[in-house]
């Protein structure tokens, strides 16, 4: 079957059951930018709705919509027949609404059980029922299979687990509605699969579930229907057996996408990052990493597969020099003898990689900026930085209104070319690359693999860390895989299989990512 | 002589109540994210108020109420600025302070033309039987009705921090204020309730201080006490019980420095008393570090100071007397030392000090 | 973006006005003739020669203080206490101005400024250690320096410095070789305010156009991404706090080197650390803007003094008026900023939306 | 007498024979404190309502900045500045230079050879020392105690002077002294007068202003019989416990400020008021305490003849 991106809400509603979540002609402009362009939108009771959407296409203000977060210029939500009012995150919670939030909506320093009790009931004054809160909470976490640890603060708590207690502190405010943002961008396939089959069940119950997510595989496997958005618009609803994925990003983007790359061969050259005997004491409180050694040689990339929790994050630290092993060493030498440079592209961009109030010249700037090329006897040389900065905007294809904008009113797409733009400049020896593609759009995916295999052909090593095996596999010559802090294996691109790796990632030690009661 | 008598711990718990009043209140208020320089005037201004009602009236409960309801005025002004119109704190409280001084300095002279009236006060009242319990009786259970209501506020303030959906709002508001917009609770009228609270805790512990204890009011009667208040919560350390310590610690070396600068010289036994404490830090400081791995080093070192000058002052008794400004600069010391030397987790509310975000 | 800063500048502009009509209709409520409160608020700063070198005299400590505010706040650092700073500064250069005798005035002044700029670096730097090495919040820990330095400063005036016959609780002057020269006779301005003009444009330029005016935005902005990018935030973050604490402290130092009486005396302060703090608030963190923002609150502390004298207003409503000044101040910057983000009608924007991103061409 | 029509500003030179039309008055502290200040003050102002002058006050002058701004905004319109508190001494100093046609007199040793500065000013110690003999006396305990204000020079040289009387007649007497960090935090003055007698003490001098009631207080919830002494102002009434009050009158000796202003002798030297003009300072007895009448007259006797000298200090 084929859709016409023209004409949307094309896939008629099964049976006939009354939408349990219908949207219509919602509208929010920031400034000049139209992030929702009158938007349609029914989900119905027991349906599972995916939503699609590159990067900055407005899913997100969409979902704070929904949720009375934002309040938004035009249009109506309507939730079981009653028209919710507009910006009242309340009303929208009574009203059944519950949501996932791409970034975690939890107090840092209180526990699982506190949060959720926080989540509920609409006295203040009332004295809160900490043991039951927490018994229902165990039980769900029970039920659906999903561990939490009730009462430490979630502050301590590995992502993964933070996600886990997002969902159920949904899940016991009794939501006939719910929306998650984007929740497997954090979560390891492992907990993916088993959250997909709590979708499903929860469906299977009456709820009526939109779940943001980039990943196509993903909406094939829980979606009935897929709505794809483009910069701010509903450009089309499908349904998702009939589609296939490569149609659903064409649609998304505009344009063909390729799915998978091709990974370039290139003869290994010298060793570039040698890490001998790295070790780190009590990471996240009580575990502790490696010994670790590590050899990478320029041309090559070596992927870092493991269970989140596993010492991944930290090993990426250590490798990039924002923390200090216990003991042990990381030597970084340039392909042509001497001290090498190295590039990294942080887990977390927002937090690690970029300053979002900065503009995009002063993010470009980080690194470079003492250099006797940009400034002289600390003065800053502004001419040739606003020459350079204009050339890494353009070669990058960053889409910025200029190079005073502040980074925080990019898309994350475009953030995160910001980052790849500072740290491949200068040809560093060596790439630290961590997640480098979470949460971003097929298109923009496509963008950095060339990008990191284009570094690769210019003969620099890569370190690529990633929970997505796909993507490891798309573009590592080797795999490492990581258990408990240690790497387990190292296996050739030819060795390594899917179920292999899959393996090593859970086996023995991976049992520390288990929840101690 | 000795000290350590019965005359001392009702001392200490007289110039306790007053801080533990005043800070309890700030601590809700800190919790949900707004720090309040603003304290001495809130308290300037509940003395002024009970004072004034009182006077008029032959009334202490209605000074009292007085004396809260102008605390709970000044506050809704620092909230208003501070929170609803994100005004910075910091500034809202200087502000706040220099209003009370100057209304109640202008008002006071207008209405009494230098004359300087006293009025009605508390009586102090026994607890039957509690009080007759020989040593501790007196001391604790003789006193203003005032100073019971103080006993049982720590408590009280603990309970509703964690164990009431307030308390867990009013944390929220202090950490991760989006959390909570998220789940539909108005976070400028959480916030709103801290600073209440403690400008309702505040006018009260102005209160205690000119209808409560002496029964007149004088310009600038507070005299710091707000200054010490906000001490005192993080000297505790954001924790209730912690600020309670805190008030307690600081009410007795009050009264411990005023005895001895009232007995000319240092006496034997408080140097004794000195390397006690000293030999007590030193357990604390193992146990701590023990559990929560925090610095011992500067534990011990403090430990080691308090044994040696104590020793030494064992030792040679010298009559030597320190200055005023020693004492009255002790609690904000102990608050700086208490903070340097506590574990890494300590900190302050995530939000204290800065503006709520505003809504897209 | 300059049509922005205007507003800004003109929300201001408006709430200090309506502060002063609030304040004069204060005074009309008291009783008193408000065409005098008013002539009398307008020649307390420009009346003569006098009153505007003292209105000048003021601006010099409340625009380093704000000064001092802006360096640290770039930074994130929440410098809090410059008025212990002021105070730590005015000490050490009255030290120096009192017992190091002996040298031409050129060095003694200079030394003795030095030292006012050390003093404050040196409190500062304590809160700065407390913070970077023990975790202490910086707010907290500058704020109860400030408390425990206003202590020592009345011990050290009553005690060890005070003068020879013991009875003022001040110490003596300093040696006239300490002190700045006059630059408006028979008024209480001295040179010490080019000095602090050449700061004020030095900071602007530092912040603006160096490499350490960069690191000390990009911490502030982000310190985690600025210290995986290589820069070392901990010590910008002392740095700024320091070199903060040292602008305060050189504020400290006029309060004494350039101050009529030229002594060391309790509560000499007087409250610039915290007005310093208001001041920044209205210049919105830019340096430049200190300056306006200053002259602007020396001129209310300046006509505020004489409509006390003149007319006699109280004390204390004079007092009380300046925190209304401050409040309303302080309630409206924000309002400033929000309609700064108020969506504009589309069209008037010349950020365009942006249309199928992630896609290189 | 010469040009009357001295106005704002005006040629009046120092020290003209006329009355002065217009005088400022800066005030260290509050004006109504009920004891230094407000006796300032009501001295102009009694005096001013009699000549027909007008009186401009600043009062609460509490930083070296704010000082120098009331001499000089007060000299800008006024012929006469008198200044009370000895901290406004150095800005007196520097702001009298400034207006050669206005006449400045200060509470405190200033600068000599300005002709347009003077100093009229009260020793407030020594009435302490005669309350010391008296309290030495009085004591049965053998112990006395001093309840200080802030650490400000007439609360220290009264605590000197106090101690040294007492230690004049008993040598042997006790004498703590206590300093409660404020003069108007009668809560704390309590506490520390409370800590003093629980110390022993039964005589107590108490460098209070506001503060006193509380000193008061805690003499009553003692139960003990305990002596105060109080400065400045007859407070006899206030409490039985009271036994005499270290008189100071300033409007005395503001008036004479102003006569001797009139009659062009302001004096070029300091003029210290001790126990030499009673109705100055004096230390004065609560009724019913006539038995120490004797003893204050004889020490201000041997005071003023210079047989007995002061400590140094304060
Ligand atoms: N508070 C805001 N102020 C200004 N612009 C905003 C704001 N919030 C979102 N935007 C803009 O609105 C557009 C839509 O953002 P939104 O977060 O909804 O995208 P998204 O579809 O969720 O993208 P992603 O897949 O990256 O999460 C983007 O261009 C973004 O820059
Ligand atoms: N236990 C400790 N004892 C002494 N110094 C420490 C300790 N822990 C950290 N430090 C030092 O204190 C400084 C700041 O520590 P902190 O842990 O706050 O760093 P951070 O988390 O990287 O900083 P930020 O607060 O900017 O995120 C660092 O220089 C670190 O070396
Ligand atoms: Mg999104
Ligand atoms: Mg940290």
């Amino acid at each position: 079957m084929t859709v016409s991106a023209d004409t949307p809400g094309d896939v008629p509603a099964d049976g006939a059951a009354a939408a349990a979540l219908s949207v219509r002609g919602v509208t929010k402009t920031y400034g000049a930018l139209v992030a929702n362009d009158a938007v349609d939108l029914d989900v119905r009771p027991g349906e599972i709705l995916a939503l699609l959407g590159e990067n900055g296409a407005g899913k997100s203000t969409l979902v704070k919509v929904l949720s009375g977060l934002v309040n938004p210029d035009a249009g109506a939500v309507v939730v079981d027949g009653r028209t919710l009012p507009p910006g009242d995150p309340e009303a929208a919670r009574a009203a059944g609404v519950g949501v996932v939030h791409q970034h975690f909506m939890l107090v840092p320093d209180m526990t699982a059980t506190e949060n959720v009790a926080l989540s509920q009931g609409s006295r203040a004054g009332r004295r809160f029922d900490a043991a039951g809160t927490r018994a229902r909470l165990l039980e769900l976490s029970e039920r659906h299979s999903m561990p939490v640890r009730p009462d430490v603060p979630v502050e301590l708590l590995p992502v993964g687990e933070r996600q886990r207690i997002e969902i159920l502190k949904c899940l016991l405010g009794d939501a006939r509605v719910l929306l998650l943002d984007e929740p497997s961008a954090v979560l390891s396939p492992v907990e993916w699969d088993r959250l997909a089959v709590v979708l499903e069940e929860l469906a299977s119950q009456g709820l009526a579930i939109v779940l943001i997510t980039h990943k196509l595989g993903e909406i094939a496997a829980v979606a009935d229907r897929c709505t794809v958005m483009r910069g701010g618009k509903v450009v089309a609803t499908v349904r998702v057996g009939d589609t296939a994925p490569e149609e659903l990003a064409r649609m998304m983007v505009g344009r063909d996408v390729v799915l998978r790359t091709e990974r370039p061969v290139v003869a290994a050259g010298p060793v570039v990052l040698e890490a001998t005997g790295l070790t780190m004491a009590g990471y996240r409180g009580d575990r502790d990493l490696g010994p670790v050694d590590l050899t990478v040689r320029a041309g090559e990339v070596l992927g870092v597969a493991g269970v989140e929790g596993n010492g991944q994050s930290e090993l990426a630290d250590l490798l990039a020099g924002v923390r200090t092993p216990t003991t042990g060493s990381v030597r970084v030498t340039a392909r042509g003898g001497g001290p090498g440079r190295t590039g990294v592209i942080a887990e977390d961009r927002q937090a690690d990689g970029l300053a979002l109030p900065l503009s995009v010249s002063d993010n470009l700037m980080m690194r470079v900026v003492g250099d006797e090329e940009f400034s002289r006897r600390g003065v800053l040389r502004q001419g040739r930085i606003r020459r350079h900065c204009t050339e890494r905007v353009e070669s990058f294809g960053v889409r910025t209104a200029g190079l005073e904008t502040p980074v925080e009113s990019l898309s994350g797409g475009n953030q995160q070319k910001i980052v790849l733009a500072r740290e491949l400049y200068g040809d560093p020896d060596l790439l630290i690359a961590a997640q480098p593609t979470r949460g971003l759009d097929v298109g923009a995916i496509e963008f950095v693999h060339a990008q990191i295999n284009a570094h690769k052909t210019a003969g620099g090593a890569t370190v690529l860390f990633s929970a997505e095996l796909d993507e490891i596999f798309a573009l590592s010559d080797r795999i490492a895989v990581m258990s408990g802090g240690r790497i387990v294996a190292v296996l050739t691109a030819d060795e390594a299989t899917r179920d292999r790796v899959g393996e090593l990632m859970t086996a023995v030690n991976g049992a520390r990512e288990q929840v101690r009661p | 002589m000795n000290p350590f008598d019965v005359a001392l711990f009702a001392a200490a718990i007289r110039l306790s109540v007053p801080l533990l009043l005043a800070a309890l209140g700030e601590l809700i208020s800190e919790r949900g994210g707004v720090i309040n320089i603003g304290l001495e005037g809130m308290m300037l201004f509940g003395a002024y108020g009970a004072f004034i009602t009182a006077w008029a009236t032959g009334s202490v409960s209605l000074g009292l109420a007085a004396g809260i309801t102008l605390g709970l005025l000044t506050a809704s002004i620092m909230a208003l600025v501070s929170v609803t119109l994100r005004g910075d704190q910091i500034v809202v409280g200087v502000a706040l302070n220099l209003l009370a001084a100057g209304v109640t300095m202008f008002l006071y002279r207008l209405q009494f033309q230098g004359t300087q009236p006293t009025t009605v006060r508390m009586e102090p009242y026994a607890v039957p039987l509690l009080s007759d319990i020989p040593g501790i009786g007196p001391v604790l259970f003789d006193q203003l009705p005032l100073v019971y209501f103080a006993y049982v506020l720590g408590p009280v303030v603990a309970y509703m921090l964690f164990r009431t959906r307030g308390g867990l709002r009013v944390r929220s508001a202090g950490e991760k204020p989006e959390v909570l917009d998220s789940t539909g609770v108005n976070v400028v009228r959480v916030q709103w309730s801290g600073v209440l609270a403690a400008g309702g805790l505040a006018g009260l512990a102005g209160a205690f201080l000119s209808v409560g204890q002496v029964g007149l009011f004088a310009e600038n009667m507070t005299a710091g006490r707000g200054f010490l208040a906000l001490a005192a919560v993080v000297f505790g350390q954001w924790r209730p019980y912690g600020v309670v310590a805190a008030c307690l610690v600081f009410g007795f070396t009050d009264a411990l420095q005023l005895r001895l600068q009232s007995m000319g010289e240092v006496p034997r036994e408080v140097w004794i008393s000195l390397v006690v404490v000293g030999v007590l830090v030193a357990a604390a400081g193992v146990w701590r570090a023990r559990r929560s791995g925090s610095p011992l080093r500067w534990m011990l070192l403090g430990a080691m100071l308090c044994v040696v000058a104590g020793g030494l002052g064992t030792a040679l008794l010298p009559s030597f007397v320190l200055p005023s400004q020693f004492w009255l600069s002790l609690p904000y010391v102990l608050s700086l030392i208490a903070l340097a030397t506590s574990a890494r987790g300590v900190r302050a509310p995530a939000m204290v000090g800065r503006p709520l975000p505003s809504r897209g | 973006m300059n049509r922005q800063a205007l507003r800004g500048a003109a929300v201001s502009v408006l709430a200090v006005v309506l502060a002063l009509a609030a304040s004069l209709l204060v005074i009309a409520l008291t009783g008193a003739p408000i065409g005098k409160a008013a002539a009398a608020m307008w020649d307390g700063v420009f009346g003569s020669p006098a009153q505007f070198g003292a209105t000048l005299t003021k601006f010099v400590p409340l625009v380093l203080a704000a000064i001092g505010w802006v360096v640290a706040s770039r930074a994130g650092r929440l410098n809090v206490g410059l008025e212990g700073q002021i105070l730590a500064g005015g000490t050490t250069a009255a030290v120096v101005g009192l017992y190091l005798t002996g040298l031409p005035t050129v060095l003694h002044l200079t030394i003795a400024v030095l030292a006012g700029a050390v003093g404050g670096a040196l409190l500062g730097g304590v809160a700065a250690w407390l913070w970077a090495r023990r975790g202490v919040n910086d707010f907290i820990a500058t704020l109860l320096l400030t408390l425990i330095m206003t202590q020592v400063v009345s011990w050290l005036a009553n005690g060890p410095m005070e003068e020879p016959t013991g009875t003022l609780g001040q110490s003596s002057p300093v040696a006239d070789t300490a002190r700045w020269p006059v630059l408006l006779p028979r008024t209480t301005l001295r040179t010490d305010i080019i000095m602090v003009i050449i700061i004020v444009l030095l900071a602007a330029y530092v912040l603006r156009r160096t490499v350490v005016g960069y690191r000390l935005r990009l911490t502030g902005a982000n310190a985690d991404a600025a210290r995986a990018t290589g820069t070392r935030t901990t010590v910008v973050g002392v740095g700024a706090l320091c070199a903060s604490a040292a602008i305060a402290g050189i504020a400290g130092s006029s309060l004494v080197l350039a101050a009529p009486a030229a002594n060391l005396a309790p509560g000499f302060s007087a409250g610039y650390g915290f007005d310093g703090i208001v001041v920044a608030l209205l210049a919105r963190n830019s340096p430049l803007a200190c300056i306006p923002a200053a002259l602007l609150l020396a001129a209310l502390r300046q006509g505020g003094g004489l409509l006390e004298a003149r007319v006699g207003i109280s004390s204390g409503l004079v007092t009380a008026t300046q925190a209304v000044v401050i409040l309303l101040v302080t309630g409206t910057a924000w309002y400033a900023e929000r309609r700064r983000s108020r969506p504009r009608p589309p069209g008037t924007s010349d950020v365009p939306a942006p249309v199928a991103e992630g896609v290189r061409s | 007498s010469g040009g009357g029509g001295a106005d704002s500003g005006g040629t009046a030179s120092p020290g003209s024979s006329a009355a002065p039309t217009k005088v400022g008055v800066v005030l260290a502290g509050p004006r109504n404190d009920k004891a230094f200040y407000q006796s300032y003050l009501d001295g102009v102002q009694a005096v001013a309502a009699k000549e027909g002058m007008t009186v401009s006050v600043v009062d609460n002058v509490n930083s070296p900045q704010a000082a120098i701004d009331a001499l000089t905004n007060l000299a800008a319109d006024n012929q006469l500045i008198i200044a009370g508190g000895s901290s406004l001494v150095s800005a007196g100093n520097t702001v009298a230079a400034q207006f050669p046609d206005v006449t400045f007199v200060m509470s405190g040793v200033v600068q000599t050879g300005v002709a347009n500065l003077h100093t009229y000013a009260t020793k407030q110690g020594v009435p302490a020392y005669v309350a010391g003999v008296v309290a030495a006396q009085e004591s049965a305990s053998g112990s006395i105690g001093y309840v200080g204000g802030t650490d400000i020079p007439p609360n220290s040289q009264s605590s000197i002077d106090f101690a040294a009387g007492a230690k004049s007649v008993k040598p042997e007497v006790k004498v703590a002294s206590v300093t409660v960090g404020s003069l108007s935090d009668a809560a704390k003055a309590k506490e520390a007068t409370a800590a003093q007698i629980a110390n022993g003490a039964d005589v107590i001098y108490a460098f209070q202003d506001a503060g006193l009631p509380g000193v008061l207080d805690a003499v009553k919830e003692s139960g003990k019989t305990v002596k105060v002494f109080n400065p400045t102002t007859d407070r006899c009434d206030e409490s039985p416990a009271l036994i005499g009050y270290a008189f100071q009158d300033t409007r005395v000796m503001v008036g004479h400020i102003l006569e001797d202003y009139k009659a062009d002798k302001l004096p070029a030297q300091p003029r210290f008021y001790a126990l030499d003009d009673p109705s100055v300072q004096a230390l004065k007895l609560c009724p019913g305490n006539d038995k120490y009448q004797a003893v204050v007259t004889e020490t201000t006797n041997k005071i003023n003849s210079g047989a007995i000298t002061m400590p140094q200090g304060g």
